[in-house]
């Protein structure tokens, strides 16, 4: 099976339904580290991207991309929605002109972890949706175009659960978490939760096809 | 959670509407991109200055766009930064080949989107960015937060954007107000965002939060709940460990009330306050009490100090007509 | 009780002393008997216009004391009235050949006290009283309150008196702007007196108080609490069956904050009231929005009209320079 | 046994002890139908009088009721404050040049209710401090100079707890309770029990000299 960006309304259905499940649940944790919004912003975001996702449905991957970054930009807000936007305007014009297959999909993901970082200024180890993009994008280098697809996406799932975890030990030193110093160690950061849920939401939607 | 709204998704955009109504002699609003713009054309020489955040720190920033001050502001959604194609439109709006100045609160948030809004402009741009809250180290990782003291970065740049200074030097200025300010705040109860419907952290009737910034967000330090001598004590010796004021120092004193803390416990503060540093032979040379950067109905209090010279008193003396903060014209 | 004092006794007294610092270009302390004057003399022939009423809602009175408005302010304790002495001691300080006029507040308090103080004084005197609240019918047996409306009817006899206005002339303009304004307000909560420690009364999660004065007392109505929309047009048909105003009057319209309720809230409320009466073909000539006339911590709104003709218009726009309201100088 | 003016300091402290005592009771009538602050206010003026009561005890009556009555007029404020500061310098004026034997009291002490009268716009049945002073002033007026001392004590008390409890079932149309309009039946109104306080603790202290 291929993965083609025809799919892309029910991918962004079911990050968008995952972030409704656990509203309460990552809103507490952006209300213990940070200011509370994180679920508000990331959804607002979402439900733009859904009225949008038919057409974003007819682009290729890269336009695709590009446009859910504008509308991510534009839409979210806070620092998720600059990180976010950044995130997905850089896997557009990573593959842009390129068939995306695996492997280009993998260099594309990395790309857009790189501008990330850039934008955030910040690197793993931060208590931040990184921990869970860096480690992912890893793993996606490392098993894109090797690992059958079933494989892939039960790996896939492993590592974001793994890396969104490793963030609760950590002392924040990036975004508002920061501000709380070692208060902060204890707790499970909002943008990691929210980035490996909705990993794990598409992961699992593509699954259900297999 | 008890406030007044038709429904919480749309409070805001209802409400800015508001602002731009009451005060259609002075400011205009674009709705979308929400931007807000001074009435009075700008001048096409004049260096622009663009400030926004979140919005709940009203009358920040909308409340002081006008002449003398800011040309333009961008809310975000509530506690939320705004993005950047509101700083774009903003800026195709009242940008001049002078350039622009964005001034930023140093949060992750409004560095990020403020940095892609003026990478996607042409105008030549600086920012300054305000991190005066000093219940953090200054050698905190992020830098420390941006808070009260914003405004006083915006009188003063936007008096010297008024006076025709160029850009270079409305940068210079902005950073060295930005770099001679300092603040703290206290809380004696959390905010209750609206699209949250409860506070968002809760303290017992015997307890302050001490070095909290303007989000509503847990402070530094739970403490006892103090007298007023002791909480300004401990508020103004962070400020003073950080501006080092010397005896004959002239300051502007601020103190700013976050939301449900009435005028009468704001100018006991400012009164203690002004004892504290009269004690210590600096000079009360200027002040400002009143709600100017809150956090929604926070009951607390910020104290905010400027280090003046001849120059920046001018420049806070100069004529001001905004919404909230108006003189000499 | 979460509050910001020393002591609740001196929290007032050592409050007022952080007014008259903040703002000692503008007004002067004499702290015993308490009242407040302006910095600059008051000239020979002009009629002094003197207010006062109790403590907490700030800035009523002090923060309109300078050009263009009050010439004396008398605060009393917290929701307390002056006394005699204060009123007497203002009048002897101010006071002129001309007159003086006090604006009271319609409380059985402040009129037998400004009564006894006016008695007591030999210069030739007159009394507006200010009985704008609309949620008491007009044939109440003590008249209405007085609320919000009593910072338009300052505003304007002010300006009359700085115009140089005589004394029955300031009498007539400010029954006229008493009589053209009707004020009302709803809570959320009442406010906690610092002396009581506790909220005066309680309301549920979904009910508010409709018809609330400025003493964190309880209103008319305990009602079920409805939208802004809904809100809004209660009270606003409440000024309308009062006023009458037809298509084409112009008004003044203030929605005043009561302490706690955030700005966002407040513009809220204007925009939809601009909306109610503008839909009724009636023109919002003249607007105010903000924290006029509190009630301590209270969370909740008031909204004022008044109807306008072109000689209210001068008034109101006529120069002012006090600490919370300033324009044209 | 005579009361004279020399016994103003133990008068006075007798009606400051049965405000503490039953400050929390007062306090709680003036926030059921005011706002809150009768109890306060007479407290700080009864401050002020305990203060100055040396000084005031050595004064002949006249004198002594027209300085209480200066001191309360500057000292309580709101509502209250005026009316007693009016109450007590009347009763002086019409003291003044008297000496004060029974049927003056009851003279001085009618012409000080009805100055009180015509300072609040008010008379018998509006539920205020009136409807526990008019019954006194007209039992007094009776009974000064007939009844003897200890009876005139008694009665004196239960005509102004008759009076301070008429009140309850009155509808308020003076002061602040008159905004609650129906809502006040069924409340003691808290001047009228403030002053009834003091009369009885005052009828008491003399009762215990006897
Ligand atoms: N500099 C940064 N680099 C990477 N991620 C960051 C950075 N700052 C914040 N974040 C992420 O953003 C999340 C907060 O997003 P959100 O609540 O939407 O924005 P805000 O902090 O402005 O309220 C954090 O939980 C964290 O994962
Ligand atoms: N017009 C009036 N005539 C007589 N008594 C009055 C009048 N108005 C108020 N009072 C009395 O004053 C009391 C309230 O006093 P206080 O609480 O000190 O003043 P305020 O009402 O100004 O807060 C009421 O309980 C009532 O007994
Ligand atoms: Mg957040
Ligand atoms: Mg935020
Ligand atoms: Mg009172
Ligand atoms: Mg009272």
């Amino acid at each position: 099976m291929q993965v083609t960006s025809d799919m892309l309304a029910e991918l962004i259905k079911a990050a968008s339904d995952t972030m409704a499940e656990h509203d309460a649940e990552v809103t507490e944790l952006d209300k213990t580290l940070g200011d509370g919004d994180h679920v508000i912003n990331i959804r607002r975001g979402l439900g733009f991207l859904v009225e949008q996702s038919e057409e974003i449905s007819q682009l290729d991957w890269a336009d695709a991309w590009k446009k859910m970054g504008m509308t991510c930009m534009s839409k979210i807000g806070g620092a998720s929605g600059s990180l976010i936007g950044t995130f997905f305007v850089a896997m557009g014009k990573d593959a842009a002109g390129k068939t995306v297959d695996p492997v280009v999909f993998a260099q594309a993901f990395n790309a857009a972890v790189e501008a990330m970082k850039a934008r955030g200024k910040s690197d793993a180890g931060e208590k931040t949706m990184l921990d869970t993009l860096i480690p992912v994008a890893n793993y996606l280098t490392e098993n894109c175009g090797k690992t059958e697809l079933p494989a892939l996406l039960a790996g896939l799932k492993e590592t974001a659960i793994k890396g969104m975890e490793s963030t609760k030990v950590m002392h924040a030193t990036r975004g508002r978490s920061s501000f709380l110093g070692e208060r902060s160690v204890g707790h499970i950061d909002a943008g990691a939760r929210s980035t490996q849920l909705m990993i794990c939401a598409i992961a699992e939607t593509i699954e259900a096809k297999l | 959670m008890k406030k007044f709204y038709n429904t919480i998704e749309n409070l805001f955009n209802e409400s800015i509407k508001g602002v731009a109504k009451a005060h259609q002699d002075i400011l205009k609003l674009n709705p979308d991109p929400c931007y807000i713009t001074r009435v009075a054309p700008t001048p096409k020489n004049k260096v622009v200055v663009i400030s926004g955040g979140g919005a709940g720190h009203e009358p920040l920033h909308a409340g002081f766009v006008g002449k003398g001050m800011l040309d333009a502001a961008c809310p975000g959604q509530t506690f939320t930064s705004p993005t950047p194609d509101q700083m774009m439109a903003a800026a195709e709006a009242v940008g001049t080949e002078a350039g622009v100045i964005y001034i930023v609160k140093n949060y992750a948030g409004d560095i990020m989107n403020f940095e892609i809004g003026a990478e996607m402009t042409d105008f030549p741009s600086e920012s300054v960015i305000v991190a005066d809250d000093v219940s953090l180290p200054k050698d905190h990782s992020t830098g420390r937060r941006g808070v009260a003291g914003t405004l006083i970065v915006e009188k003063m740049v936007g008096a010297a954007a008024e006076n025709g200074a160029d850009l270079a030097t409305c940068k210079a200025i902005g950073d060295r107000v930005a770099n001679s300010t300092a603040s703290m705040g206290v809380a004696l109860t959390s905010c209750t965002i609206p699209a949250l419907g409860e506070p968002t952290f809760t303290l017992a009737e015997d307890e302050m939060e001490m070095g909290v910034g303007i989000h509503g967000e847990r402070g530094i330090k739970t403490m006892k709940l103090g007298t007023a001598t002791e909480i300004v004590a401990i508020i103004a010796k962070a400020i003073d460990d950080d501006l080092k004021p010397q005896k004959g120092q002239r300051i502007l004193l601020h103190v700013n009330g976050l939301g449900a803390t009435p005028p009468m416990e704001q100018y006991l503060i400012f009164d203690l306050a002004c004892q504290y540093w009269e004690e210590r032979g600096v000079i009360i040379e200027r002040s400002l009490v009143g709600e100017y950067t809150t956090a929604l109905d926070m009951a607390g209090v910020s104290i905010t100090v400027t280090l003046l010279d001849d120059e920046l008193i001018g420049l806070w003396d100069a004529p001001v007509h905004t919404a909230n903060l108006r003189w000499g014209c």
